[in-house]
């Protein structure tokens, strides 16, 4: 088995924040929005280096979503910045005709995403926006591990021509994929190979993912371990070349198993290959307050509930 | 006709109430005291002991919610969330919940001691409060900012279809009013002209990224809702008792008249604890256990410690 | 084969409006609410009957579905009625926290879903709504089929403690569902035995789904048909069953394929029994404008696109 | 500096403008009228053609988009999304295609014969302007109400970014305004001195239900937008070539002084067709063919039909 360390934990929005900056440095175009959450967005250095780049719209998202569509027809590169559910839900409409229909490059930037957001509770913690954002045209969804990917998301989707949806968390998490990564929008990662199952997993349950292979390789169960940090476009291929050589698939994010990455997974699934699937996800409950770890392992969300699925899964083969 | 008549009684009864009120007002302005005093203590415990949850905001209403709660509202014993025959509040900038959960206990809808349970999994005291776990008190969750008033609205013009004549009130954060759903609300209470409702904006000038002036200036908040429709009315000392329970009273003395009223109640954000004072840093931020004792300190316990 | 017949094309809006006017009659506690479209929600008698009753919110969806909120506290059943997209997309935060999260006794009626709105085009034809509204916790989702069981549905939600979105749409389609049906929420409904294949349709596509059997019946290919008129909760026991013995489905809503019936139905499948489908659906392209016919043409929604996805899928058993 | 220096030049334009407008006068207003009746014509037989779209509100606009594209803009030959160094113009209201679709064409920025596409089946000319199908001229979608004024701002804050000193035009629907995204971006607009921005409210007081006092009454604008902070000019004749030209050079001569700029512009709604003036009715319902034909010979041919 390949062996993954943890660099240190970190948060994924500190690794926004660093792309950010290192964007600000880069490339004159990009600029950056708000509405009043900048130190929860991480930032404080981009603005610093950039007043003028950058846009404090207040507790506005919809103007901010518009404001954002606007800056892009004079050529720039708008990343906005906000928690999850304000980032998609409060606005869905606007991004919707203002962005999406309306094909603007506009880089959609969500933080707090998920459960894990912790004490805030269920009005912060959006369980639905990869289905809200996978569900418009022309967007794409990515939501990266780690600190270091979400900072290679971060560069890469300023290349990227059209609108982008990136969502990141709040929690510090172990950090372990390269610091020098490349990252390829649509391509999903083989991070273990293995023979019984197929594990896919996004953002903060990659990691889980791993650590659930470990334990099942102790139990000689073989998982095979895909990060899909973009959850649109899918990476099928890898999904596919996967199962045609385990024939059992557990899919894990932290969103409601409605409308994510495991109904998506599900869709590929039963127009190629059908094939036996268990879900990681929340179960069509709002979250709570409490500790991100209290809640990954109340709302099954972790290794464990990894290892379970995966048992039960090879069961169903 | 009916109309008419309720005018005029709640005006009568109005001006009984604020006579009464200067009666009771030498012995029980200083219990009202205690009890902000207490609710600061309250407020300063429940987010040190969870390291989260916003106590700037909440301390600069304790005032406003004691006085509301305990000299104001006028409440059936209980709670049902109907809310039949009594005035209702509805809290918009949930973010506050501390000061609510404080108040709500103190005032008997739970046991001060689930106060202990403030952000902790399995409680039903929220981040932000919610009614899915079915704490007392709360009719709608809140915590997204901006959805508070379009409710109380409709539980308002609810209240006017069951002809109960009894009140609605709402708080509103002065940042969260840059929320345009809340201005759909403003407008459409004048022009359907809900009247049985009194708005308070917690004018404390700050939100998270700063002063409303550095992330947004709003201009005169006074100038808009009159643009808009409603009566305004200004409290100037929104951390004085005295002050804020005139406000409401002269606020209730208006409803009737075919425009909400509004209340825009200049505070101090972490009003009652010295270093929180005149800043926007403790919007969301918790005290260490130092600052805790230094602000507790300047808080002695009045009515007992949760 | 059982036979369906029309008894007179009727626009499923329409059957809104009657079920809503008798409610008004027999239920003193239900009011409606209305953002600036009376007309096309056909809401007008209504209103003439219980003007007292009847909220006239104007452009403002976001406040309206507060507003409905906050009568609920007094004891109402509030109707919200406006586009499909103004009803979800436009308030999907407001929805999301002051109905489904305070679990408040709201009905969300939606006209004009889908492309078959015609000539506006995409801004107003969404696609994405029954997938945004099956994320929601607690929330039920209803696409019924036609103006009977529109109005039957209408009737049934007022009974339905909790929200409710209905959906429905804005051209004349067949009727031929019987004016006397109960509607029960949740509950599948065997149209058409078969032993070849299942078709799952909701909607305008269960009479194309019906045609399509016929076609099929005459290729020799004999095609189960289910109305799921309820998305959420999904009536799995009848799905499960028809696919235990048919061995292959079609999915068919008027719906990106993304997010919606189709992707609820894969996941049943993979949890349960992974099962070859096809999907119905739009491609994850917004519509656009032109008759009802000509973008169920299009857009590969009708009868015709059943029938060459059933003879597909079949192939894949 | 610079924008001091901007200012200057652009009030000595305006004057100049101004001057040749006059000088112009006797023989434009004439060919702009005979413009406006030509676009009347379009409106109703595009509308008429696919028995649906807004007529109404279209042709209440008639006067303003020509007044707007044929004297007011400054605008480069040919279309780049970015518009780069031209006035930008961004429709709120999306519903009134039909006046923007004719005016863009008969402006030169694709074929008068594409009108007969309006709203058919593959067509670049959607059902409500959209730039998916890249239809020149067209350079955000809209249709859902209130989103177009954001788009506005944000394109307004580009020229700024890029000293661009051309300006940004919007145009929103009256009952649009009830929308509160529009208060939003109305708040920033003045708080973040967006002062390259002219926008116009198409005052008709309609909408679809009834008139905007039935549907939801809105008070005065004027001291809305005031109270926001914006400065205000009144267009009393909005259907009046000379009035309209001279109040959006007006408003010219108003930017770069620190404060967005609205134009209430009161219009009536179907404007130059008798049947369809002084109701509501005909905001979004096509006339059948006896009722085109009377439309149509209220306005003779000028410039030739598509
Ligand atoms: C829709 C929405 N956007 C953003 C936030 C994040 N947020 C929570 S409180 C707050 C500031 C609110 O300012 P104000 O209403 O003045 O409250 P105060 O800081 O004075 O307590 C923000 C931006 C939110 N909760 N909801
Ligand atoms: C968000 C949204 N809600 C509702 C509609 C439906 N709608 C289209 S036009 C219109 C009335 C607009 O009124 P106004 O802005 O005054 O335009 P006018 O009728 O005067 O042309 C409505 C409600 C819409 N297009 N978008
Ligand atoms: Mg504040
Ligand atoms: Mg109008």
């Amino acid at each position: 088995m390949k062996e993954y360390s943890n660099q240190g934990s970190q948060d994924t929005r500190s690794g926004f924040g660093a792309g950010l900056t290192e964007l600000g440095r880069t490339n004159p175009n990009v600029v950056a929005l708000c509405a009043d959450l900048i130190g929860s967005l991480k930032m404080d250095q981009f603005i610093e280096e950039n007043p003028e780049r950058f846009f404090q719209v207040g507790i506005a998202e919809a103007n901010m979503m518009g404001i954002a569509a606007g800056l892009t027809i004079g050529g720039k590169i708008p990343f906005t910045g906000t928690f999850a559910n304000f980032s998609t839900g409060r606005v869905y409409d606007q991004i919707r005709q203002s962005i999406a229909y309306s094909n603007k490059n506009v880089k959609i930037c969500a933080s707090h995403a998920g459960v894990t957001l912790g004490e805030d509770g269920a009005t912060h913690q959006i369980l639905e926006d990869i289905g809200l954002m996978k569900m418009l045209p022309g967007m794409v969804v990515i939501n990266p591990c780690d600190f270091n990917q979400t900072k290679a998301a971060t560069l890469a989707i300023a290349d990227h021509e059209g609108p982008v949806y990136l969502r990141f968390g709040r929690p510090k998490v172990a950090n372990f994929t390269p610091a020098d990564q490349n990252f390829e929008i649509g391509k999903g990662i083989l991070l273990q190979e293995g023979t019984d199952l197929t594990i896919v997993a996004t953002g903060h349950l990659v990691w889980e993912a791993l650590e659930a292979a470990k334990t099942l390789h102790s139990n000689g169960i073989s998982a095979e371990v895909i990060n899909i940090h973009t959850i649109k476009p899918l990476d099928k291929d890898i999904i596919l070349k996967s199962v045609g050589k385990t024939g059992a698939i557990v899919t894990a994010e932290e969103h409601n198993y409605l409308g994510g990455l495991g109904e998506s997974v599900a869709r590929v699934l039963a127009e190629n290959n059908p094939t036996p699937q268990e879900f990681i996800a929340t179960q069509d409950t709002f979250g709570e307050s409490g500790t991100p770890a209290q809640l990954m392992d109340k709302y099954g969300l972790n290794a464990a509930a990894i290892v379970k699925a995966s048992e039960k899964v090879i069961q169903r083969k | 006709m009916f109309n008419k008549f309720q005018t005029i009684m709640r005006k009568k009864i109005v001006e009984i109430l604020i006579l009464l009120y200067k009666i009771k007002h030498m012995s029980s302005t200083h219990s009202m005291q205690d009890i902000v005093t207490q609710v600061r203590r309250d407020i300063l415990r429940m987010v040190h002991k969870v390291n989260s949850g916003h106590p700037g905001g909440s301390l600069g209403c304790a005032e406003f919610f004691v006085s509301l709660y305990n000299e104001v509202l006028d409440l059936k014993e209980g709670f049902d969330m109907n809310g039949t025959n009594e005035d209702l509040f509805f809290l918009s900038n949930g973010h506050i919940s501390p000061v609510f959960y404080s108040v709500l206990a103190r005032r008997g809808y739970f046991a001060v001691d689930e106060l202990n349970s403030f952000r902790l999994i399995d409680s039903r005291l929220q981040g932000h409060p919610t009614t899915h776990e079915g704490l007392p008190g709360v009719r709608i969750a809140s915590g997204s900012l901006g959805q508070g008033l379009s409710v109380a609205i409709g539980a308002a013009q609810a209240k006017k279809l069951n002809n109960d004549s009894k009140l609605v009130y709402a708080l509103m954060g002065d940042g969260e009013l840059q929320e345009g759903q809340n201005w759909e609300a403003i407008m459409y209470a004048a022009a359907k002209k809900v009247d049985n409702l009194i708005a308070t904006v917690d004018l404390n000038g700050k939100q998270i990224d700063g002063s409303t002036d550095e992330v947004l200036p709003m201009g005169s908040l006074e100038a808009k809702f009159l643009a808009f429709g409603w009566d305004v009315l200004t409290i100037e000392k929104g951390n004085d008792i005295e002050a804020i329970v005139a406000g409401l009273h002269k606020a209730k003395g208006m409803t009737g008249q075919g425009k909400p009223i509004c209340i825009l109640m200049k505070t101090e954000m972490g009003n009652g604890v010295d270093f929180m004072m005149h800043t926007h840093a403790w919007h969301g931020k918790a005290p260490n256990d130092e600052q805790l004792s230094s602000a507790l300190a300047q808080n002695p316990e009045t009515l007992g410690d949760y």
